[in-house]
């Protein structure tokens, strides 16, 4: 099912869709086919969730399974927890991944571990969606990605799109999926009228159901000289990138797309194939997916490894003004100053 | 009125519960003399015993069923005896044993049973919202079934706590909260964390009706349920009730106490529920040979699960590695996958 | 009863806030059209405008000194300028400038000017447990300065608001909390997120009294606040104030309010906080003419403070690595170090 | 004032400490020093701390000082927040890591950003101290580390001792500190009755003061063929590792005692002289502290390294039962393993 970018969906009949689109037509059609799939945020029914993530849900499903809540992420985030270990397939939103300190036992105490500490006896099929993402200014409580804090805690599938074609059949996988998944959002690729996204997430999308299985990274771009292993945003920063080097050094860029489980095997492959591996993330730098890919890495491939660079944020927290936030959040120029200080 | 055989009934809950943790406290001892490891013996790691809570689980699980959810905290196995947990894989678990109720996974902090609807969690506060969202299956799906939040009275400042109230009645959620008032947060006094003097109180502010059981009276305790349960399965939405219980047992096995004056103490032995009861069950006419046959049989069923539970392997080691998923994914991320 | 000189000195506060938050909406869009885009212009990312908010800012601050602490949620402006918040400085740091309070760094979620102990956080309710440290200090060091935290009502619900309460209640902390009820968290309104009608109620299930000031008359919100200032102030405990307050425009700057019926829009610009207190000061004999004096100089205060923000450099970029520590360690841990 | 774990202490007249009196020693010398310093946590008075973090104090500095709290780790932590930038310097305890879930928010949002965010306007001088590990059957939600989760956010420094010496040092040090410092003890090193605790942590400790800069890993045994790297409860695991291949194979065990700021440069000068690294940590594998160690080596000296070996917490939740949990957190043996694979 998994697909590049280059060629994404089925065919030239397809619709091309913002990722947002894509996302809510995998909710839409989730919650036709069972009762038992439910959204809880704040403000997914009349706002249509503050980055779209329920555009036009509530008109069809109604305030019972478009619910707004309190603002109060422990009680609803654990109230998907229950009603999931009831045997229903509950969608919580929390509204940015900043939110999760006021949560985060939900999630990494009880949602990610019941299944484990149970030996199996429950488990529990819910999606947490959260929006992801700086490059608007939003400042140190706003912008994070937390990809790291989440993916370094058991027991959670992590996914994180970058594409619609993938943002579909993600959450078509992640709805399905019998354990937590976290579906993590970038705001600038939804499409949103008021955050133009870049080129590349809107893509074309089958109007059937697919799913793209958790756990399977994706060749954005095949290249032979310089592996960039990203995710996110940062894949249209690397391709991007690899555009502007083009004819100069070949680089293949591979998008992450879930980071548990976690895709090994085409890293390794890709690094074995060019010698030289950038990583790239928008989350911090330090005991984060960097360093995760790099030691992958270099415990398999070490002999083929013959450079790493990493690009990430420098562990400082999203400062706002904009030439500070440009100077952390790495961009495309960042991303070729490290393919050529390397290739 | 109460009938004789409800009173019977929740007598073995209580007896049963009683005897479980006085046999469990022995065999939590077992390796861990004379010098205190808590990493030795039959049963390692940390272990809360209830005695002296067990009106607060009987009075209010006699008005559950199979279906209903119960979440209790991290002193959870008078609420499990009451609402029928399997008493053989209980055990299994609190020893670790493979065939316990979560494979030796969990221990006595995590003890799931879904046959029966009931699951723990160790952190303070955090089993009320899993409860709201039960509650919420069972109200989108038309059902009758309630759920049951048990907290200790030192988890009402928690947020978790706080913010559940709030979600249950907003939404009319078939939930009532129980929380085990036995005075003490391990060493804190209730005055030392609180100003209110009952957390009955505190449910007013967030429209819903409190009732504080000011002793540990089963009889007390299930009428007070029985309108709080009624309330939930009708639809009429969530109640708080704050049960007065005393803690008979240090916090966890190798607590001294040091803290706790010696009438405070006294006191939890003298206030025995379960003695208040075969009052009760001798005035409805039942005599003390009856009594003494429900406390045998009650006894014989501890001894039969813990016997079993003894006779049970333990998980091979690498049983370590799965379960993280349910559909079998690799459990190590990043292990030797 | 309310001298004149108070109330105009509220007054002054009040249309200085209104003048700068309807000159800031301006500023905002700038570069932001024909087509909206939230990261263009001369103010990026989010911006909440307090306009309607005015009275309770006004109505609080004007009790404070410069030693008490306030900590303000993600809708700051309007009480940063009624506790004092130097206001080129604080717009220097909303356009994103090296002169900024927070040299940038923050904006406007994050303000911070030590001089008058004012701080703000973007994360619901988060801005209370500190509000309820800063009082801690002042009771420990034997001070009698006092912390306000303010909050909206949508931020009731949240653990860290109803946990703070407890606190502060068990230490009889100088804490005031303000809850400003502008009826919409967003677009939720209040009756989609909570039972409870006013917010003062629960202070009750805290042990803490709770005060509705139903309008937003300013007055009103001085005299209430001079009784929980003043206990307070006194050692005598904290109190939550909950004030109702008019949200005159959207959400964030770009909120088209379609969820928003139209009567309830038009009602939050009829009840004019400013208006009604213009009025109170003619009854103390200031004229039109005085009152346009009043509105001149704030206008000429905010003109001034922006005309400056607009000069000043932005920071260099490199100016990003520093500030995470104060001793100076790098800022990356995994940098460039 | 860095030693080594062999001559610890300034002399033979030095009294040997446990962890938990060394501990004890230095908060109780500050809080003398300084009315500023107060301690708040959950059963810290009477108690004396779980885990033995404050025992004796009550007695010499009352109740106002050191504080019993209700369970409510997101109001008194965030408290400890607002007294600090109000220029006191307050310490408090989450009583297990586990539990930060219940406080995230106050610790990430809060106490790490505001420095940053106020451009250096204000500071945050406090001590979040908590117990961490495993190794004694209190499963999944007692037993955790998470030393990746608090090193990845950025703004708070965070400190972990493996012996007497150290954890007096390093508290001086955190308590000094002008910046937010998470102080993270092992509760089978504090050498509490009932948890006994291995040979090593329990050292001389001298009677004065002293301190242990942030920032500086320690060398705890010299070798020349494999470098060991690690923290906390497994310095100790690492050591008796490296006697039992002692004549075998020549085993360098680095203590890191401190996440943040990291010491890139002991740990590389080490590899670039071995060749050979083997990380070992007691929490979670992925995306944590072994990924980070190998990466910044990686980075900066991958023409030296031969191979790498990663000893973690294999991404599951820490199970229960003995042989379950003996399988996952790591022994001496699987230490030993590691080196014996790579060496
Ligand atoms: C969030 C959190 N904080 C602290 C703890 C540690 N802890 C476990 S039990 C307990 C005391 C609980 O007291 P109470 O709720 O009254 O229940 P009791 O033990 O008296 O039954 C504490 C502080 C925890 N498990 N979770
Ligand atoms: C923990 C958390 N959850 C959600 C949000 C997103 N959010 C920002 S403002 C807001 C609504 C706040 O409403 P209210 O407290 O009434 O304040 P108002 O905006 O009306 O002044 C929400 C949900 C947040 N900042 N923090
Ligand atoms: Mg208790
Ligand atoms: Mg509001």
């Amino acid at each position: 099912m998994s697909k590049p970018a280059s060629d994404p969906g089925t065919g030239g009949a397809d619709r091309e869709l913002t990722m947002s689109r894509a996302m809510v037509d995998a909710v839409a059609a989730e919650m036709r086919a069972s009762d038992d799939v439910f959204y809880m945020g704040e403000d997914v029914q009349d706002y249509g969730g503050i980055f779209d993530s329920t555009e036009g849900l509530l008109e069809e499903f109604g305030r019972d399974r478009i619910m707004d809540v309190p603002i109060s992420e422990t009680a609803y985030v654990g109230a998907a927890v229950g009603a999931a270990q009831a045997g229903m397939r509950p969608i919580a939103e929390i509204m940015f991944a900043d939110f999760v300190g006021v949560c985060l036992d939900q999630v990494y105490n009880q949602m990610a571990k019941n299944t484990y500490m149970s030996g199996g006896a429950v488990n529990v099929p819910m999606v947490l969606t959260t929006a992801v993402g700086g490059t608007y200014n939003d400042a140190a409580q706003h912008s994070q990605t937390l990809y790291g804090l989440f993916a370094h805690l058991p027991g959670m599938k992590v996914v994180v799109p970058s594409t619609a074609y993938d943002a579909k059949g993600l959450m078509h996988a992640a709805i399905r999926d019998d354990d937590p998944v976290v579906y993590m959002f970038h705001k600038r690729l939804m499409g949103i009228g008021w955050m133009p996204a870049p080129e590349g997430p809107k893509t074309p999308v089958p109007e059937e159901d697919y799913t793209i299985p958790l756990g399977e990274a994706d060749m954005k771009r095949e290249g032979s000289d310089v592996t960039v292993v990203t995710l996110g945003l940062h894949v249209h920063r690397a391709l991007e990138a690899a555009e502007e080097l083009a004819g100069d050094v070949d680089v293949e860029v591979i998008d992450l797309r879930t980071l548990v489980p976690f895709d090994t095997e085409t890293v390794v492959d890709s690094v074995e194939k060019t010698g030289r591996l950038v990583v790239v993330d928008e989350d911090y730098q330090s005991f984060g997916v960097t360093g995760e890919v790099t030691a992958r890495v270099a415990e398999r491939a070490l002999g083929s490894l013959e450079a790493v660079e990493r690009v990430a944020l420098p562990d400082v927290p999203v400062p706002y003004s904009r030439p500070l936030e440009n100077e952390v959040n790495p961009g495309a120029d960042d991303i070729v100053a490290a393919i050529e200080s390397i290739k | 009125m109460v009938g004789a055989n409800t009173i019977q009934s929740m007598y073995e809950d209580m007896v049963t519960a009683r005897y479980y943790e006085e046999r469990l406290q022995e065999v939590y001892l077992e390796g861990k003399q004379p010098a205190f490891d808590i990493s030795a013996g039959t049963i390692p790691g940390e272990l809360h015993l209830a005695a002296g809570h067990e009106a607060a689980a009987a009075g209010v699980c006699a008005h559950l069923r199979d279906e209903d959810t119960v979440t209790a905290p991290h002193r959870p196995h008078h609420v499990a005896i009451a609402k029928g947990v399997d008493l053989p894989r209980m055990t299994a678990e609190i020893l670790g044993r493979e065939t316990g109720l979560c494979k030796g996974k969990g221990g006595h902090m995590h003890l799931f049973d879904p046959d029966v609807n009931f699951a723990c969690s160790g952190i303070i506060a955090q089993g009320c919202p899993p409860a709201v969202g039960a509650a919420m299956a069972a109200q989108k799906r038309n059902e009758d079934s309630v759920a049951v939040a048990y907290l200790g009275e030192g988890a009402v400042d928690q947020g978790a706590f706080l913010e559940s109230l709030n979600l249950a009645a907003l939404h009319d959620l078939p939930v009532v909260f129980v929380v085990e008032d036995n005075d003490w947060a391990i060493s804190m006094p209730v005055e030392r964390v609180t100003d209110v003097e009952n957390t009955a109180e505190r449910a007013d502010g967030f429209d819903m009706p409190g009732v504080r059981v000011d002793h540990d009276d089963a009889v007390a305790v299930y009428e007070a349920a029985r309108d709080a349960v009624g309330r939930a399965r009708d639809g009429n939405g969530p109640t708080l009730l704050d049960v007065q219980v005393h803690r008979r047992m240090g916090h966890f096995m190798g607590d001294a106490e040091g803290y706790r004056p010696d009438e405070d103490q006294e006191r939890a032995q003298r206030l025995d529920a379960i003695e208040r009861l075969a009052d009760d069950l001798r005035e409805h006419g039942v005599d003390d040979a009856e009594l003494n046959e429900i406390r045998e049989t009650a006894e014989e069923r501890v001894e039969d699960a813990i016997e079993w539970a003894r006779d049970q392997p333990e998980p091979a080691p690498e049983d370590a590695y799965e379960n993280v998923f349910v559909d079998g994914t690799a459990a190590a991320s990043g292990g030797e996958d």
